[in-house]
């Protein structure tokens, strides 16, 4: 098993190396110059150039990269050349000009917020698409099955701006729910619990509704699916209760699949989620990217971003294939 | 009524959109304790289905039961398919047990299979999870698994199919059940460990003084283990006998189809396998009258084409040998006999 | 024991202990379970329905006597508001009036779905395709290949898709305009299709894959192997029947999806643009009116609602007539 | 600094500095403060946007920000009075003792700073602190946002690329230039500024807080921004880009060096990142009653909220200092032809448009120039263009139809780009909702007259920024402009002359030459009525030449919670008059 996991660790490293160029070389391909967004009205060519080399965009695209592999390391200095130099430490993913803060800075204000959305919305998808799931499951064909099945589908049928409007209209605003002025509050979930739920609780709320019917679907479907299996029918010959049955039995073999497809969304709403964190006022990862590819086209946080993005999906990757493992005991041994 | 179970007049049919179908029809039987009743017949006859429905095992939404099948308890008789639900489930495990034909899907694939014994042991006796682990060892020891103390944290996947189905055994037989339901068991293996399954029923049948049935297509099983011998065709019985009587009296064409078609050591060489002409019953737009007129070899036999217009009835042919046909049992031996001179 | 049991009627066609014993094919089989199911045929009617409005759109605007481009600002107040209750619903202009720019919201919704659903199909068949080619081929010849596909798509599922394609969609869409393919809306309508199936095959492949991979071990595939049937003959004759109820599940569970991400990346300014109006653009509009003209983002949200539940109960009734297993 | 502001109304679109408004400008709803005003409480702001343009007083140049930080955070050599009325716009000596000592005919200036002024950490201002922070504007390559008068103005040799000889405080060339250009007395309070020419408006532009003191210690270089040292009332406490900045009392700002600012609440906090839809519900159900809405509603919701008779009292709806204006690509290529510029004004549905984001209520008018009436005497009505008895608000695409027949022959080449599919005119437009709600009205109506158009969308983001590239290739540009003060010095030759931001391409027609002529003899005109009338000249000569399309003259609407007392308009800013905000207790 350790030899798996480094082997796959390995595996992991290399492949966030080459996204992380790919990354690079795509971004050089866009006939957007960074270095002529932030020169000034009294633009010169070498004002350009002096742009560029302080933005570190004079060098090749793989020394670009190679520097900035050297910078998550050893931390790196920018702006060199006469101002006042910046330095930002190990790991340094850059320096954001447009927010005048090392991006690791930055990314360490906004991951706490994503990840708290994250982990809150993982939480409620995952009880309200599988209760459902269960109960359309045991009420196959009957009214209970069609309308949570019904009801998750409206849920995701309207795309996340829409229902996320709503829920701060309808909901926050109308009933006062919470104050327009805390909306989006970073709130210490230790320190300050019933603050962080407040903050939280809503936009939640908002990515579960978009998730939920994945997961309700898939939990009805796998009982019903598993249900027909012969060792569900040997557990009942044995003598256990239906409950005992669905419990220990149905729901072991029925969920572990869903372990997969939970940690890969998890693993990118980690990457933030633009539209739910834009609504509610909330400073994460995906604000702080849209942000940066669509209008400031601030290079040092789209790479830190995307990276650290990609970098969830695959160690994410990982860990499922690990938890799978110790789930379902047929993959561990071979 | 001394019979420890005694199904009368099973049926067991489900509402289909195409119709009713009837799946078990008008089933009777008895075993008693220390008995093997063998129940025979091909895919679709109906064999399992009323055993699942006595274990309680069917689906309840989608079957419907008639009928009655006792268990003679010692605290009193019960009729499980008349019994509560719940009740019925108590006695799961405890008193009747069944296994399966394919071991291989009848064990879950997450637990090992010292869990999954001790499980049904803690079921019906109080105890730590590390008694029941012991319980579990000590079972798999009994069905014959090598070094068991060692594999009981195993899971099914590191078992042989045998071996599997030991397991299952092992797990059907941890509470000392007075009932085992044995399904095709040896189907799905290779025909040595068959016979070492077989074996082991028998041996522990007589250990624990079990009522067993036995649900199989292969009579060259039957042969080894049963007793007695209900053989069925089209949901019903078409004989039911000692195992003496099918073996050597067969009354019923079917039967003797059946056991033309199976190889006999004590034959070697002398005879050819014959198969029986024909499918069996499609069930649909089946003829009035007997179900396996359409392949029966002896059907002109019978006057006025009485066969394929009529329904025979199971009757006592000779003392304790029910056979559903409309020849007798002197003409029945006039054909075999005729028959057996051509082998 | 009763000594003779009276046969009390003959045993009804069918089947017995769930074993097919009919002479149905799989696809008569497949077809008459989806009848008996009480949603699939109504979802498949509104799933059509839809779609042949979308598909006949100019038709029957035509016929309405509307046009999505004509621009009726008679209906509009001096705010550019539609005049009238209901944000202007009228017999000539059902779903009411745009406002601001004073368009028909019918037509519009009607052209608008005629794109998404083009996004959605053309992006769904070919990940399929894609999807089913590469599956087959990781599934079925394994070693090297498989390997190599299995890496490729390791990578692209690493990929932060849903930034590249915000990032990407404008300097692609200038691309595809500069080589002449297609201009305007058509070259984003191309390269948003183009990015969605980029990234949209791995996770059919991956099924698919699955899939033939076990295929392949099954007795009629090793039948055919030992009849010496070459290994196109098998993967076309042997292995893509079986493949293809995953498929239509996929599809019609895709489609859906893919209605939801053009209304997302359209929200947020990628992809199609006005005049053109897909359900995205409608919406992500009709969300600044709502406080005085709710009907314009009612329905547009209800149209969506209908076509997306329509479409995932048909994929769901789908898998359950083709599903062997379930029953 | 160009604007964009047909975009959108939130605040970072518009960038342009400020205007001195001599005219009578509409105030609807404002009064006077009629309560006592009252100090303490929490004084709240909000807005969609994530962060500011700029903190840091060098790149600052967005009017809003000049108007709130000058009041709050920096103070600047001189200031527009904080009064209501024509009052606001003169000046009054903020840091320095007067307005500003010209001598040498205005080329040079000489201001002495008041005694006990400080920084936020009770060290004494000096004249150092100013001639330091006037230096940074010179380091374009690390504050690029700000205005570039210092660079133009100062008496430091221009290098052969036209850049300044001196590079900025963080780089020692023309470092002596500079000493030379600006000096400090010896007692360090009194700085002197030797210009290259007379510029009689230098003591506006010391109003700018780019031209505010920074301490030399303190500087962060580019990090400065995230925290600038405060001179005024109040000091920074938090500022966290997409949360809030807050700002609370300096303890070190007194009274005694400062007659001028009130700074009644205790606590200030912008609120930052807020969902447009919830800081719009925010105002219509005033959730946030000690609260002030920076950016204006969505036009929908703005005219919910100003038929809502309970606002009156929290509303105000007056003209802005901005025009807004249809650049067009003169240059050859695209619409070198006057007449096909003629059609395209004509064939406009500028009804519709308006309506679009407003009404004429709300978003504006149709101006007959570039100047802004509120310039005052530089602004004459110009004749043609809306004044055409051919003009018709909604369009008159018959009209345009004629004079697109006329270009036929007259300039054959635009009007084939004009009408030809397979070629067609281009507009680049910023990516945004209300442009894509635009666009469908200008496509149709442009299409009636025969036109072949397209609308090409260029990321929001980027779009300014890319200006200078979009010019030569788009057939139109809309944009934006305000007048830094009240000359049209600062509006005719930066929009169609040699200035900052020509995005006309004019350069290469023939009107070009004699009216830059023209141009130059007026900004060197000493006589300033004589220069009003040549301004008004310069302004028909361009509008006759339909190098802008069209003009709109703006209005602007602000509105705010029920808690909040002192709102009145800031002329120079068509802000508040922050100073004299309050909460109502």
């Amino acid at each position: 098993m350790l030899k798996y996991i480094s082997r796959r660790l390995l595996y992991t490293v290399i492949l966030l190396l080459l996204v992380s160029l790919s990354i690079f070389y795509i971004f050089d391909l866009i006939p957007v110059d960074p270095a002529r967004l932030v020169c000034s009205k009294s633009c010169t060519t070498a004002l350009v150039e002096a742009n560029r080399h302080r933005l570190g965009l004079d060098v090749s695209v793989l020394e670009q990269w190679w520097r900035f592999i050297q910078g998550l390391f050893q931390g790196r200095t920018y702006g060199e050349g006469g101002i006042k130099d910046i330095y930002c430490g190990a790991p340094s993913f850059g320096y954001s000009f447009n927010r005048h803060a090392c991006v690791s800075t930055i990314m360490a204000e906004a991951f706490p917020i994503t990840l708290s959305l994250t982990i809150g919305a993982f939480i409620m998808w995952l009880s309200i698409g599988i209760s459902l799931g269960i109960l359309a499951a045991r009420k196959k064909g009957k009214f209970a099955d069609r309308a949570s099945t019904a009801f998750v589908l409206i849920g995701t049928s309207l795309p996340t701006f829409i229902t996320g409007i709503m829920v701060v209209l309808f909901i926050v605003l109308k009933f006062h729910l919470v104050n327009p002025l805390e909306l989006g509050d970073w709130q210490n979930p230790f320190t300050n619990p019933l603050g962080w739920l407040r903050t939280f609780f809503f936009p939640c709320a908002t990515l579960a509704i978009a998730y939920a019917a994945t997961y309700t679907r898939f939990t009805r479907s796998n009982i019903l699916e598993i249900s027909t299996e012969d060792y569900i029918r040997t557990a009942r010959a044995k003598g256990l209760s239906e409950k005992v049955i669905l419990r220990k039995h149905t729901l072991r073999a029925a969920l572990a699949p869903i372990v997969t497809i939970a940690g890969l969304d998890f693993a990118g709403l980690l990457g933030g989620a633009i539209i739910t964190e834009g609504i509610f006022g909330l400073s994460g990862l995906g604000k702080l990217s849209i942000k940066a590819v669509t209008q400031t086209y601030d290079l040092p946080i789209i790479v830190a971003t995307t990276l650290v993005g990609s970098a969830f999906v695959v160690i994410m990757n990982l860990i499922v294939d690990v938890a799978y493992a110790y789930i379902d005991p047929r993959v561990r041994t071979t | 009524m001394s019979k420890f179970l005694e199904v009368k007049n099973l049926s067991v049919s489900f509402p289909t959109e195409d119709g009713l179908v009837k799946a078990s029809n008008d089933v009777s039987y008895s075993v008693d304790l220390g008995e093997t009743l063998a129940i025979v017949g091909e895919s679709g006859s109906g064999k399992s289905v009323s055993n699942l429905a006595i274990m309680g095992l069917h689906n309840p939404t989608m079957t419907q039961i008639s009928g009655s099948a006792w268990l003679n308890l010692p605290d009193g008789p019960i009729d499980v398919i008349s019994a509560p639900a719940e009740k019925v489930r108590r006695l799961r495990g405890k008193v009747m047990s069944m296994i399966f034909q394919d071991p291989m899907s009848a064990l879950h694939p997450y637990y090992s299979v010292g869990n999954q014994i001790a499980e049904a042991w803690s079921l019906y006796n109080d105890g730590s999870k590390r008694d029941g682990m012991a319980r579990a060892a000590e079972m798999l020891d009994l069905v014959g698994i090598p070094s068991a103390k060692d594999r009981v944290k195993d899971f099914p996947h590191q078992f042989s199919g045998g071996m599997r189905q030991r397991v299952m055994i092992a797990m059907a037989l941890v509470n000392n059940p007075s009932l085992l339901i044995a399904d095709e068991p040896t189907t799905a293996l290779d025909v040595t460990v068959q016979s070492q399954i077989l074996k082991l029923i028998q041996e522990i049948q007589k250990e624990f003084n079990m009522a067993v049935i036995l649900i199989t297509h292969d009579l060259g099983v039957v042969a080894e283990v049963a007793d007695k011998v209900c053989v069925m065709y089209g949901g019903k019985i078409v004989e039911n006998a000692g195992i003496d009587e099918i073996f050597y009296r067969s009354q019923h064409p079917y039967t003797i189809g059946l056991l033309d078609s199976i190889p006999r050591v004590d034959k070697l060489g002398s005879h050819r396998l014959k198969a029986i002409p024909g499918q069996p019953p499609s069930l649909i737009g089946l003829p009035t009258g007997c179900a396996f007129a359409p392949r029966c070899e002896f059907v002109s036999q019978v006057a006025g084409s009485l066969c394929t217009t009529q329904n025979p009835d199971l009757s006592e042919k000779t003392t304790g040998h029910f056979s559903r046909c409309f020849l007798e049992p002197e003409q029945i031996v006039t054909l075999t006999g005729r028959k057996a001179s051509a082998k | 024991m009763p000594k003779s049991v009276k046969d009390a009627a003959l045993i009804e066609p069918a089947k017995i202990e769930g074993e097919e014993v009919t002479l149905r094919t799989p696809k008569q089989i497949a077809l008459a379970r989806f009848k008996r199911n009480k949603v699939g045929p109504y979802s498949l009617y509104v799933s059509l329905f839809f779609i042949l409005a979308a598909f006949f759109a100019p038709v029957i605007t035509h016929l309405w006597g509307l046009s999505s481009t004509d621009i009726y600002t008679d209906g509009l107040d001096e705010f550019a508001l539609p005049t009238g209750g209901f944000g202007g619903i009228s017999w000539q202009h059902p779903f009411g009036l745009e406002p601001g720019a004073g368009r028909d919201v019918f037509s519009m919704l009607l052209y608008g779905s005629r794109i998404s659903f083009t996004v959605a199909l053309v992006t769904s068949v070919a990940s399929i395709g894609i999807g089913m080619i590469v599956g087959i081929a990781g599934g079925f010849f394994r070693g090297r290949i498989d390997a190599l596909i299995g890496r490729y798509s390791d990578f692209l599922f690493a990929f932060p898709s849903f930034f590249m394609i915000i990032a990407l969609s404008y300097p692609m869409v200038d691309r595809v305009e500069k080589t002449g393919i297609a201009r305007g809306n058509n070259a984003r309508l191309l390269v948003l299709i183009i990015f969605f199936v980029f990234f949209g095959w791995p996770g059919f492949a991956r099924l698919i894959r699955a899939q033939s991979m076990s295929l392949r071990e099954r007795d009629f595939i090793m039948a055919a192997q030992a009849q010496g049937a070459s290994n196109w003959r098998i993967i076309t004759k042997e292995m893509l029947p079986n493949l293809w109820p995953t498929a239509i599940v996929f599809l019609s569970l895709s489609l859906p999806g893919y209605l939801s991400a053009e209304a997302v990346f359209s929200f947020l300014g990628v992809g199609i643009q006005p005049p053109a109006s897909t359900f995205g653009l409608v919406l992500s509009d009709a969300v600044k009116y709502w406080k005085v003209d709710p009907s314009y983002l009612f329905i547009p949200s209800a149209m969506l609602i209908i076509i997306v539940l329509a479409l995932n109960l048909l994929g769901d009734a789908v898998r359950d007539a083709l599903d062997t297993k379930s029953e | 600094m160009s604007v964009n502001k047909l975009t959108s109304r939130r605040w970072v679109s518009i960038t342009a500095a400020t205007a001195l408004a001599v005219s009578v400008a509409m105030v609807s709803g404002a009064s006077p403060a009629s309560a006592a005003a009252a100090k303490g409480g929490t004084l709240y702001f909000y807005t969609n946007s994530e962060q500011f343009p700029a903190l840091d007083p060098t790149n600052m140049y967005t009017g809003r920000d000049i108007g709130l930080f000058g009041t709050y955070l920096f103070r600047t050599l001189t200031s527009y009075k904080m009064e209501a009325g024509s009052a606001g716009t003169e000046l009054t000596a903020d840091l320095a003792t007067n307005t500003g000592v010209p001598s040498n005919k205005a080329k040079t200036w000489k201001y002495t700073l008041r005694p006990g002024v400080t920084w936020e950490d009770g060290s004494a201002i000096t004249c150092a602190d100013l001639k330091y922070g006037f230096s940074r504007a010179f380091a374009l390559d690390v504050f690029n946002a700000g205005p570039t008068y210092a660079i133009s103005w100062l008496d430091i040799p221009t290098l052969a690329d036209g850049s300044s000889a001196y590079k900025g405080p963080y780089k020692k060339t023309g470092k002596a230039a500079y000493d030379k250009a600006v000096t400090c007395s010896k007692d360090n309070r009194t700085i002197t500024y030797n210009l290259k020419r007379s510029v009689p408006d230098f003591n506006y532009f010391a109003s700018y807080p780019t031209t505010g003191p920074i301490k030399a210690s303190a500087d962060t270089g580019d990090k400065y921004d995230l925290h600038p040292m405060a001179t005024g009332p109040y000091k920074i406490k938090k500022y966290a880009i997409n949360d809030e900045l807050t700002l609370v009392r300096n303890d070190k700002w007194k009274k005694s060096s400062d007659p001028m600012r009130k700074a009644y609440p205790d606590d200030i906090v912008i609120k930052l990142g807020m969902n447009e839809d919830v800081r719009d519900e925010v105002d219509m159900t005033d959730q946030i009653p000690n609260g002030i809405n920076m950016d204006g509603l969505q036009p929908l919701n703005n005219i919910a909220y100003f038929n809502d008779p309970t606002k009156a009292k929290q509303r105000w709806n007056i003209v802005d200092p901005f025009v807004t204006y249809l650049t067009a690509n003169n240059s050859a290529g695209h619409l070198d032809c006057l007449l096909v510029r003629k059609a395209v004004f004509f064939a406009y549905d500028n009804q519709s448009l308006i309506d679009l984001s407003g009404g004429l209520k709300y978003y504006g008018v149709m101006g007959d120039n570039i100047v802004k009436p509120n310039l005052g005497m530089d602004y004459a009505p110009t004749k043609g263009n809306i004044h055409d008895p051919n003009f018709k608000i909604g369009g008159n695409p018959e009209y345009a139809k004629t004079l697109l027949e006329q270009a036929k022959t007259a300039c054959p080449d635009a009007y084939d780009r004009a009408t030809n599919p397979a070629k067609g005119l281009k507009y680049y437009r910023a990516d945004t909702a209300t442009n894509k709600k635009s666009a469908v009205l200008v496509e149709a109506a442009l299409k009636k007259a025969g036109f072949v158009i397209e609308t090409v969308y260029k990321p929001a983001g980027t779009y300014n920024a890319n200006l200078v590239e979009y010019k030569s290739q788009t057939d139109f540009l809309a944009s934006g402009w305000a007048a830094d003060w009240a000359n049209a010095s600062t509006v005719i030759p930066e929009m169609w002359g040699n200035g900052c931001c020509n995005y006309t391409k004019n350069e290469k027609t023939p009107e070009y030459a004699p009216f830059i002529a023209k141009v130059n003899k007026a900004l060197s005109e000493l006589d300033r009525k004589k220069q009003a009338t040549m301004w008004h000249e310069l302004s028909q000569y361009g509008m006759d030449q339909y190098w802008y399309i069209r003009t709109v003259f703006g209005k602007d609407q602000a509105t705010w919670g029920s808690k909040i007392g002192g709102m009145t308009e800031w002329k120079p800013f068509s802000q508040a008059i922050y100073n004299d905000l309050y909460i109502k207790q």
